[in-house]
Formats: C-alpha cells, sequence, structure tokens
C-alpha cells in the first residue's frame, strides 16, 4: 500500500485522531492526537490491511522553538513491505505520552532511551528507568537548553 | 623412633582436626578440617601397614564422600551458620551422653591394657587377601552391606524425586513416581 | 536433551514445594562490565539459582559517547568518521547508512561506478563482520581455533579495506557523494583471489564447528526466540531472519542497485533443533557469508569505468526537511533519522543501532535457562556495544 | 581530581622482618662468598654428605641409607615433574599453534622459544601476590598447594620401568586414583576461599564433574585389574611384555573400548577440554582460579599438566604396554615417557579442536552413557576372563557356547565402534552445508 492508502485507512477508522497527515516526500506520516496514540498503535499493528510488525525506532526531536517535544515512530510491515511514520506532539514543559509497549514490547527500550535523553515520560511503561547514562544524571541532554555539566562526582569536566 | 615420629606426625593433626571441627563455627571450615582428619587417619593405616584400607578411604571418604559434602554445603545458604550453635539445653544432653560414652571408650581401653591378651587377628593386608576373605569367610555380612547401600541409594533417590509432577510439554505426565 | 531442559526448568522452582531451610540461595551474578564473553562493556546481572538462570537484566551506555548530541554540533562530513565508530566492525556499512541518508535528504545523485563500489565494500564488510561474529562465537562456546581462523581470512579483508582507504577498521571512505578514492591498480584481482579463496574456508568452517556435535547441542534448541517474539522485540538482520522471516531491506527497500543482483536470503529453519535457536542464528551469519560473495562477483562483473564521486560542495547543505533512513548492516537494519532545518549540520540525528534492539530481547529469551546458554545466546545475538550505547 | 586509592605501605613483622633484616644485611655478603669459594662449597658438601652417611650406617640404623635414597629419588622425581609441566605448558602452546596455522612462541631460547614456560614462570614469581580482602585468607593459601602436592604424589607409585619406582606397592593403582581424587578438593578450596561468585561456580562444576566421573573411570580400570589379577602398576606393566599384540588394549575386545572410556573420563578428571567447565573462561572467567594471580597461579597451571601426565601414564601402564616396547624385549623407561606424552598430546588436539560441554550434558554423558557402557565392558571382559580359565568347573558344557556368545559380542561391539568411525569418515563432505557448497563458485 502506499502511503496515502495507509493514511486513508487511518482516517476511516479514526478520523478525529489524526491531527495531520503528509502522504508525500521524504518521510511519509502522521501527526496523531497524544491520548490516540495506543488506539493507533494498536491499529497500526493488528489491521490485516497494515500489519505494521516491526516497530523501527522512536526518535524525539525538541523543538524549542515550537515549545514542544516531537515523536516520531517509525514503523514497517514486513508482510507487506510498507512503512510509516507516525507522530505525537508534546508539551515541552511536561511531555507524558501513554506508552506503546503494549503493542510493540520493542518500544520499552527506546522509549526508555527517549526518557533518558529526552526526558519523555511514558505512561505505564513497565520498567521506566534511564538507559544510556547514569541513574543519578539529573538531566536530558539532548535538550536544545541542555546546560553543559561542570562536573560529575567530583570529577571535574572541561569543555 | 622414626615410626613413633611419623605416627606422632599423622595422630596429632587428625586430633587436632577433630577438636576443630568440634569448634569451628564456619560450616566449610568443618568440612575442610573433617578432610585432614580423613587423610590423617589414612596415613596412620599406612603406617600400619594397612595400605589397602588407607587407600580406600581417601578414595571414598575424601575423594567421594567429603567432597559431596563440601559440595553441598557451599549450597546451603550462608545464613545457616549460626543456627549451628547449641541452645543451653541441648549443650546438657549432648555433654551428658559424650561424657557416657567417653567414659566406657576410656575404660575399656584400660581393661584391655590390664587385662586380655591381645585377639589373634588373621592378617589379611593385600588386596588378594582382603578379596578372599570378603568373598570367603564374610560373604554373609559383605552382602548384607551392598543390599544396605542399595536401599540406601533408592532411598536417597526418593527423596530427591520432584514432589510435584512434572509439567512435560511433550504431553506425556512423567516425575512423581 | 529436550526433555531434560524442559524437566529442569519446571521441576526445580515450583514455589513453597520445597521446603525453606534446605533450599538453595539465590545468588546475583554480575557479568560484566569485564566478563570474556560479553563482547564489550556490557553488564549483565544474573540471578541464578545454581547453573539456572532465573533472570537476566542487562544494563548498557559504559560506551555512552554521545553520538547524537555531536551530530548536531558538527557538518554532514564532519560526522561520517563518527558512524565508524558506532558498529566499529562494519565500518563501511555505517558509513553507507548516513551517506544515503543525507544524500536522500539533498538529492544528490551518485554515480554508477561508485554505486558499485559501495556494494562491494559494504558486502565485504559484511564477510569481514560475519566473520568475527563466527570466530567468536565459537569462542564462547569454548572453540578457540575457529576463532584464529575466522581472523585469518578477515586479515585479507581488511588488507583489501587498507589498500583502497588506509585504514583497516575506520574507514570513513563512503562519504557523502561516492567514495572517497578510486581503487589502485590490481584491487580487483586480489579481491577476486580473496573470494575464490574463502568458498573452501567456509566449508571448514562447517566441518570444525557448524556440524560439530557438541556445538550443536550447545546451541540447538538453546535460546529459541520465535518469529512473532523476534518481530515484536524488533530484531534485524541475521537474528530475524534466524527466526525464520524472510526479511531483508537489500531484497524489501533496494538501495544502491541491489536490485541488480541475484542472491538469496538465507534464513533459519530450524535444522538441528528449533526455528529461531542459536544454532540458526549462527548459521544464517555462515550462509550470508556465502551470499555476499555471491554479491561482490556480480557487482566486480558490473563494475564500469567512471567517476566516483559526486559533485558536493565541500560544505554539504542540506534543505530543511526530514527522512528516515535505513540499510541492512551485517548486524540488522541501521536507521538514520536525519532533521535539518537547513545549514550544514544536522538539527536532530538520531541513531538506531540494529545491535540496541537485538539486545533487548535478552531478559525474555534468557529466562530458566543455564547459565552456559546465556553465553550462547549472547554470542548469537552478535552485538556490537559500540552501536548499543552510541 | 580523579580518586586513586592508596595501597598501604608492606609491612613486616615478627619472623618475616628478621628475614628481611637478615636478608638485606647478610644477603649480598653471603651470595659473593659463595660465589667466591663454590668449588669449595660443593666438595666441602659431598665429604660431608659421605661421612653422614657412612657414621649413619656405622652408629645408627644400617637401613637410613634407604632413606636417603628416597630423599634423591623424591627429588628427581620433582624435577621429572617440573620438567612435564615445563615441557607441557610450552608443547601446549606449540600445538595450538601448529594447529591455528601459527608458530607459537618463537623468541625466548633460541630454539622454538623453548625457554617460554621458564620466562613466564619467572614473571609468574615476580608478580604481586593479591588476596582479595574478603578471602577466606588461609585457605586461600593452602588451596594451591592441595592441588599440586596431591598429582606430585601419584608418581610415587608409578613405575617408569622396571625398578624404576619410587615405591612399589601393591595397591600402586588405587594410590595414584586416590591422589588424583585429592586433588579436587584443591579446586573447590580455591573455588570458595576467593569469595568471588565465579570461582565458587568453578568449584561447584569442578567437584561436581570431578566425583562423577571417577566412577566410570575407576570401572574401566577395574576391568583391566580383572584381567590380570593385580593392583600393583609393576604386575600390571610386567602382564603385557612380548610385543604390541600381548598389550592389554589389544587383549580383549572390551578392553579395548575400555580403554576410550577410560580415556574421556580422565579427560573430565583433568578438567581438559570439551569438560574444562570449572575454568571455562568464556562463561566463568577464570572458574576456580579467577582470584588468583602470580605463584599460586602457576601451582594451579602446574598441576593441571602434572594430573595430565599422570592419568596418561596410568592409560600407558595399564593399556599400552607401560614400558614395553611394541616388539618383545626392548622395555625401557623411554617407551613409557613417549607413550604418554603421545597421550598427552592428544588431550591437547582435543582442546584446540573441540567446543565446550554444558553443565548438563557433562552429567548427561556420564550417568547416561559412560557409566553403563563401563559397566557393560566390566562385565564382559569378566566374563572373558572367566572364560579364558577354561579348566573352570563352571563352564563344563556350555564352555563353546561362551565362547561364540563373548567372541560374537567382542566382535559386534568392535564392528560398531569402527562403523562409527567409517560412517564419520565416508560420510565427512556430505556433512559440509550443502547449501554452502552448491552456491559458491570457489568451493
Amino acid at each position: 500500500m502506499t502511503p496515502s492508502e495507509i493514511i486513508e485507512v487511518l482516517k476511516q477508522h479514526d478520523g478525529a485522531g489524526i491531527v495531520s497527515a503528509v502522504a508525500d516526500g521524504l518521510h511519509p506520516h502522521v501527526v496523531v492526537k497524544m491520548d490516540r496514540l495506543p488506539a493507533i498503535a494498536a491499529l497500526l499493528q493488528s489491521d490485516w490491511r497494515l500489519r505494521f510488525d516491526l516497530l523501527r525506532c522512536i526518535s524525539a526531536i525538541d523543538w524549542p522553538a515550537k515549545n514542544s517535544i516531537e515523536l516520531s515512530y517509525d514503523v514497517i510491515s514486513t508482510s507487506f513491505g510498507h512503512a510509516l511514520a507516525v507522530k505525537v506532539l508534546l508539551d515541552r514543559a511536561n511531555p507524558q505520552v501513554e506508552s506503546v509497549s503494549v503493542v510493540w514490547p520493542a518500544a520499552e527500550w527506546h522509549e526508555r532511551e527517549a526518557f533518558d535523553l529526552m526526558g519523555v515520560t511514558f505512561l505505564h511503561h513497565p520498567d521506566l528507568r534511564r538507559i544510556l547514562l547514569p541513574e543519578d544524571w539529573t538531566d536530558h541532554p539532548l535538550r536544545k537548553d541542555y546546560p553543559y555539566p561542570v562536573a560529575y562526582k567530583g570529577l571535574k569536566l572541561n569543555p | 623412633m622414626l615410626e613413633r615420629l611419623i605416627f606422632v606426625l599423622f595422630a596429632l593433626p587428625a586430633v587436632v582436626a577433630g577438636v576443630a571441627i568440634l569448634l569451628s563455627t564456619n560450616i566449610v571450615r568443618m568440612a575442610f578440617w573433617l578432610i585432614t582428619m580423613l587423610i590423617s587417619v589414612a596415613g596412620l593405616y599406612f603406617l600400619m601397614g594397612a595400605y589397602f584400607l588407607g587407600v580406600v578411604q581417601i578414595l571414598v571418604y575424601v575423594g567421594g564422600v567429603a567432597v559431596l559434602l563440601v559440595f553441598g554445603v557451599m549450597l546451603t545458604s550462608r545464613q545457616l551458620a549460626p543456627k549451628l550453635r547449641p541452645g543451653p539445653v541441648e549443650t546438657l544432653w549432648l555433654a551428658t551422653v559424650s561424657a557416657i560414652l567417653l567414659l566406657g571408650l576410656v575404660l575399656s581401653i584400660l581393661r584391655a591394657h590390664t587385662g586380655m591378651e591381645p585377639l589373634p587377628v588373621p592378617v589379611a593386608n593385600s588386596p588378594a587377601d582382603i578379596g578372599h576373605s570378603l568373598m570367603g569367610d564374610f560373604l554373609g555380612p559383605f552382602e548384607l552391606a551392598s543390599v544396605l547401600l542399595l536401599v540406601a541409594m533408592l532411598g536417597a533417590a526418593y527423596l530427591a524425586r520432584p514432589k510435584v509432577p512434572v509439567q512435560n510439554p511433550q504431553g506425556s505426565k512423567g516425575g512423581a513416581v | 536433551m529436550k526433555e531434560i531442559e524442559f524437566q529442569y526448568q519446571s521441576d526445580l522452582h515450583q514455589e513453597g514445594e520445597i521446603p525453606s531451610d534446605i533450599r538453595t540461595e539465590e545468588l546475583t551474578l554480575n557479568m560484566g562490565p569485564q566478563h570474556p564473553s560479553t563482547h564489550g562493556v556490557l553488564r549483565v546481572v544474573l540471578q541464578t539459582d545454581g547453573e539456572l538462570v532465573l533472570q537476566a537484566t542487562p544494563y548498557v551506555g559504559y560506551l555512552h559517547r554521545c553520538a547524537e548530541k555531536i551530530a548536531e554540533k558538527v557538518t554532514y562530513r564532519q560526522f561520517t568518521p563518527y558512524t565508524d565508530r558506532l558498529d566499529y566492525l562494519a565500518g563501511m556499512n555505517n558509513n553507507l547508512g548516513f551517506a544515503l541518508a543525507v544524500e536522500k535528504l539533498g538529492g544528490i545523485e551518485v554515480p554508477a561506478r561508485a554505486e558499485y563500489l559501495r556494494v562491494i565494500f559494504a558486502e565485504l564488510n559484511r564477510i569481514a563482520s560475519h566473520l568475527v561474529a563466527t570466530g567468536c562465537y565459537g569462542l564462547d562456546m569454548g572453540a578457540f581455533t575457529p576463532f584464529v581462523y575466522c581472523f585469518r581470512e578477515r586479515e585479507y579483508v581488511l588488507d583489501l579495506f587498507e589498500a583502497v582507504c588506509g585504514a583497516r577498521l575506520t574507514y570513513s571512505y563512503i562519504t557523502i557523494g561516492g567514495v572517497r578514492e578510486d581503487l589502485p591498480d590490481g584491487w580487483i584481482g586480489r579481491c577476486r583471489e580473496f573470494l575464490d579463496y574463502l568458498g573452501p574456508k567456509i566449508a571448514e568452517y562447517n566441518n570444525l564447528l557448524s556440524y560439530n556435535h557438541i556445538f550443536i547441542n550447545r546451541t540447538g534448541n538453546v535460546g529459541v526466540c520465535p518469529p512473532d517474539l523476534a518481530l515484536a522485540y524488533g530484531l534485524t538482520g541475521s537474528c530475524l531472519r534466524g527466526s525464520g522471516v524472510k526479511w531483508d531491506l537489500r531484497k524489501a527497500t533496494p538501495y544502491c542497485r541491489y536490485n541488480e543482483f541475484d542472491f538469496d536470503i538465507p534464513v533459519g529453519r530450524g535444522e538441528k533443533g528449533t526455528v529461531g535457536d542459536c544454532w540458526d542464528r549462527y548459521f544464517v551469519r555462515i550462509q550470508e557469508i556465502g551470499q555476499s560473495v555471491r554479491i561482490i562477483r556480480q557487482a566486480l562483473d558490473k563494475l564500469t569505468e567512471g567517476p566516483t564521486q559526486a559533485k558536493v560542495p565541500r560544505a554539504v547543505k542540506l534543505p530543511a526537511g526530514e527522512i528516515y533512513y535505513e540499510v541492512e548492516n551485517p548486524r540488522g537494519q541501521l536507521g538514520f533519522y536525519l532533521v535539518s532545518e537547513g545549514g550544514t549540520s544536522p538539527y536532530r540525528l538520531k541513531i538506531r543501532g540494529p545491535s540496541f534492539c537485538n539486545l533487548s530481547v535478552l531478559p525474555v529469551v534468557a529466562r530458566n535457562c543455564l547459565l552456559a546458554d546465556v553465553t550462547a545466546l549472547l554470542g548469537s545475538l552478535d552485538i556490537v556495544m559500540g552501536e548499543v550505547d552510541r | 581530581m580523579m580518586y586513586v586509592p592508596e595501597r598501604p605501605p608492606v609491612e613486616y613483622k615478627g619472623l618475616s622482618l628478621a628475614i628481611v633484616r637478615l636478608a638485606t644485611k647478610w644477603g649480598p655478603a653471603g651470595i659473593s662468598l659463595l660465589l667466591r669459594f663454590a668449588w669449595g662449597v660443593f666438595f666441602a658438601a659431598i665429604v660431608v654428605l659421605v661421612t653422614f652417611v657412612w657414621a649413619v650406617r656405622r652408629f645408627i640404623n644400617p637401613l637410613l641409607p634407604w632413606f636417603i635414597r628416597d630423599v634423591v629419588v623424591v627429588v628427581g622425581l620433582l624435577a621429572f615433574v617440573c620438567i612435564v609441566a615445563i615441557i607441557g605448558i610450552w608443547g601446549e602452546r606449540k600445538v595450538s599453534g601448529r594447529i591455528q596455522s601459527r608458530l607459537g612462541p618463537m623468541r625466548t631460547g633460541a630454539w622454538h622459544g623453548w625457554a617460554q614456560s621458564l620466562a613466564d614462570g619467572l614473571k609468574f614469581v615476580q608478580k604481586e601476590d593479591l588476596i582479595p580482602r574478603d578471602a577466606d585468607q588461609p585457605l586461600f593459601r593452602l588451596a594451591p598447594y592441595v592441588a599440586l602436592v596431591p598429582a606430585f604424589c601419584a608418581y610415587l607409585t608409578i613405575p617408569f620401568s622396571l625398578g624404576w619406582v619410587f615405591r612399589e606397592s601393591d595397591v600402586g593403582l588405587l594410590f595414584v586414583l586416590a591422589m588424583l581424587a585429592i586433588e579436587v578438593l584443591g579446586v573447590i578450596m580455591a573455588g570458595w576461599a576467593s569469595n568471588s561468585k565465579w570461582s565458587l561456580y568453578g568449584a561447584m562444576r569442578a567437584a561436581c564433574q570431578l566425583v562423577s566421573y571417577e566412577i566410570p573411570m575407576g570401572l574401566s580400570l577395574l576391568a583391566v585389574v580383572l584381567s590380570v589379577g593385580s593392583l600393583n602398576l609393576i604386575e600390571l606393566g610386567r602382564a603385557q611384555e612380548g610385543g604390541w599384540f600381548s598389550w592389554l588394549i589389544f587383549r580383549n575386545p572390551f578392553l579395548f573400548l575400555a580403554f576410550f572410556t577410560y580415556y574421556i573420563a580422565s579427560l573430565a578428571s583433568c578438567k581438559r577440554s570439551p569438560f574444562d567447565l570449572p575454568e571455562g573462561e568464556s562463561e566463568l572467567v577464570a572458574g576456580f582460579h579467577t582470584e588468583y594471580s602470580g605463584f599460586r597461579f602457576v601451582m594451579f597451571f602446574f598441576a593441571e599438566y602434572v594430573a595430565m601426565f599422570a592419568v596418561s601414564a596410568l592409560a600407558t601402564i595399564l593399556f599400552l604396554g607401560g614400558w614395553n616396547s611394541p616388539v618383545a624385549g626392548l622395555c625401557s623407561p623411554l617407551w613409557f615417557v613417549l607413550k604418554s606424552a603421545f597421550l598427552v598430546w592428544v588431550q591437547m588436539w582435543f582442546r584446540w579442536t573441540l567446543p565446550r560441554i554444558r553443565i548438563d550434558q557433562v552429567m548427561h554423558a556420564c550417568v547416561k552413557y559412560l557409566l553403563p557402557l563401563s559397566l557393560l565392558l566390566f562385565v564382559g571382559s569378566s566374563l572373558w576372563q572367566l572364560y579364558d580359565n577354561r579348566a573352570h568347573p563352571a563352564f563344563e558344557g556350555f564352555a563353546g557356547l561362551l565362547h561364540y556368545v563373548l567372541g560374537g559380542v567382542g566382535l559386534l561391539l568392535l564392528g560398531l565402534f569402527f562403523a562409527g568411525a567409517g560412517y564419520g569418515y565416508y560420510n565427512r563432505n556430505r556433512l559440509v552445508g550443502s547449501m554452502v557448497r552448491k552456491h559458491l563458485p570457489g568451493a
């Protein structure tokens, strides 16, 4: 299926949940409402026409200008070979979104990474801990306004 | 002279190890003291010319029993060690029993020294002699012992079997006998 | 074999059945970060009961080098050497993935010769990487000799790389717009020589390791990862194919003219046990070496004269936009999510390391298995920590 | 700002302090004096020794010189054991190099790096002697000796040739086995005392494996003992005089197979590959000797090679004719050493070829295959032995039948063995992955 057909299917099922959609270009995606994400993820995974069974990546992008954090879920179907991205926009001050690890268990680690580096809180995540950074790290380094750390445990860092 | 020296060389560790087993509170240390004692006693056997007995003592008790003992001890929890200290009532009981046993032992030794002639023991030192006497004069006790061992083995297997039926994914229910 | 495995799974750990005073002590075993078979600085915390592993929890991050943060500060060209350090056993493939992502976003056309050269080097590096994986897997199983053999063959590949770009591990050879240098004289002959040499060697490995009875007993039916589990946890590459899923990006979404080549996708068939066991994942790699040899031969035949580098300015400037681009690495799909706001450096670069996802299945599969099976499983997942931690 | 842990300076106390003071004060002077008068000291020592022996014989006990002979022989054995270990370690590295298309050590010493293990030994001696803080100190220190000394003691009754033995014993075979059984204690002690979980695992595996494999090992040897009727190793060797065909391995088919069961079990009891689980480095880091360094580690290393040679020596004496040459009459300790070295070499060959077995498979192989097989061989061999005694009244009437039955069983087992080997050899190409052969043009 082409991206536009996929988006059609999505709109049929849950037209209200979709904020906008880009069917052409290099990165076809739909932007969905935050609270509709789990339902749409489940639909993508289980609908017989879509079958997005492989979650490739969850990327978090910080947009201080728009005051939002964007999450992009890139999925692909190994049965049909079509791909799509689902995006949600979160509030930058308090980024919270429902976890999709029930639908794609692969999301577990990706979400931990987004939590670690970007500070996005995933609700109902089975094990939301820092993954790459030490557990006592305080900030989220991939934010654009991340202050460069001066010291860690008495160890001075030279910029 | 030399024999006396060697006797002391083996007997002293045996006694020291025996006392150490009693006094030690670390259960693994106890096991290693026990092994020391077993080896020393095997040395005494060698000294007496009972080579076969000495070798079998090492082979079976040290190489087999003691190793399994240590194996089991290492697997059990380390928190078990304090429990091994007996309470006051137990101490009393144990002291009484040991005292009576010790008394009997000392008495019998004293009597043996003063009164009786040493029994004429048939000399069976070489493995062939031992084999002949085991399969000849002492066949009955020998077979009895082997049956006893078999029963013990079956009992151990019975105790060690899983108490719940094993869920076999293939469908067949095995396990509990 | 199978019976035993299931028995110790079921009868040893029935809660409440064994009196608490004679139950054996549960140990927390800290495997790593320095351990011979965690393939780098991975730390796995094991809950064990005797030899039985009840739970395995991986802790990663010991090799985190902030590659994504660095990418926001450097130009596109400057980031290519950083990609070498992701999966340091497959630098060429990493370069290729990044170059392709940038080229697609910038609309840069690459000349035909460069495309074929990219295929040749990507596949050669796949061979090198799989040789390391195979040899190290033998080492994990206690067979030292295959390791040395595999590294001997890998040396030839590295010699070929050295001849063309001077580096043996961190190549930065495939750059934005093509490849950095053309081939030196006589390189093609040497490459063909190597391919002729490698074929019989694979049969040797199979004799020595793959069909060794002990090896099969150690890996068959161990660490079984069924297809649906593999997909759910985002396993890709030879791990996914080992689970019997016929999925390869070189066939599904061909890049770099991979559609012109004739090759097969080997999948795990459960030959020595269950589909998706360690042996399947291992053997898929062995077979993929053969397929890579096939691809390289075809690519060498198709290699035409021409430029190896497109006209790309020194400071690459990309238009505003975004792209998520994946290539098939030896370890799975390496993805680059590239967001550009216009300018010479990315606004955000998210890297999807295949090992990262492959490793995430470990706690699920390494449950109620033996201590030695954790080693077998880790080795068959073939992780590279440089890519997990980035 | 980096935190560098400070190591307290070494403090000597009591006797050590006295020794250190003495050594630093008088050591250099003493050594130079000794060197100055080396020849004088040497001759003086000889004179003193001779006088001592004479005086002992004359005044104290005429038998005591035998004691001195014993001391000399023990020292000789110790030297032999050290040489075995040193050459064994060097040989292992050369063999592995050969198998892996490398050279192995080439630099140390002039010829093929022969001095490599000596150099390694020197390096180890110089290393810092580390004991983990939470280790069980006395046991940790004791363990290497408990591993090495019994392995050495096993040599006390191993005859190198007729008369070339420290003590001829009626229970020589059992003595060697008993000594090899004590060795495991050192391993367990090391594993426990290190207070490291990896070491503990190594120790548990060692205990589990060594105790189990002692049984098939002993049973296979008993089959031999039964057919000769002695536990005396000299007697066992003497029973095989007269050419290779009188070696016990060719005595009957059961013994032929018993050699292989013994050899497999001996691999396990020496912790050699594919049974090297107690020290399997890819699983247990280094197993029971993870925490050991320096000279204590060398002791474990030595113990391994000494035990390897000991079990091979046992196999040589019991199955391969001991010191007897393949053709009748040329008995010599050289044969014995050569045959044992060959078996050691095969052990190395195994190590560099095979992967490691898992612990449940180790037990499985022992309890389900090796143990029943060795029992079967034991019973079969004893029946064969019974039959050999034609005059025995028990066989009146059916001696001929038994002859054919036993011969048939033996031939069947032998045939199965060779059929299995032949099947593997015939199918050596089929075992190669068909896919790889088909698709690779180079193949």
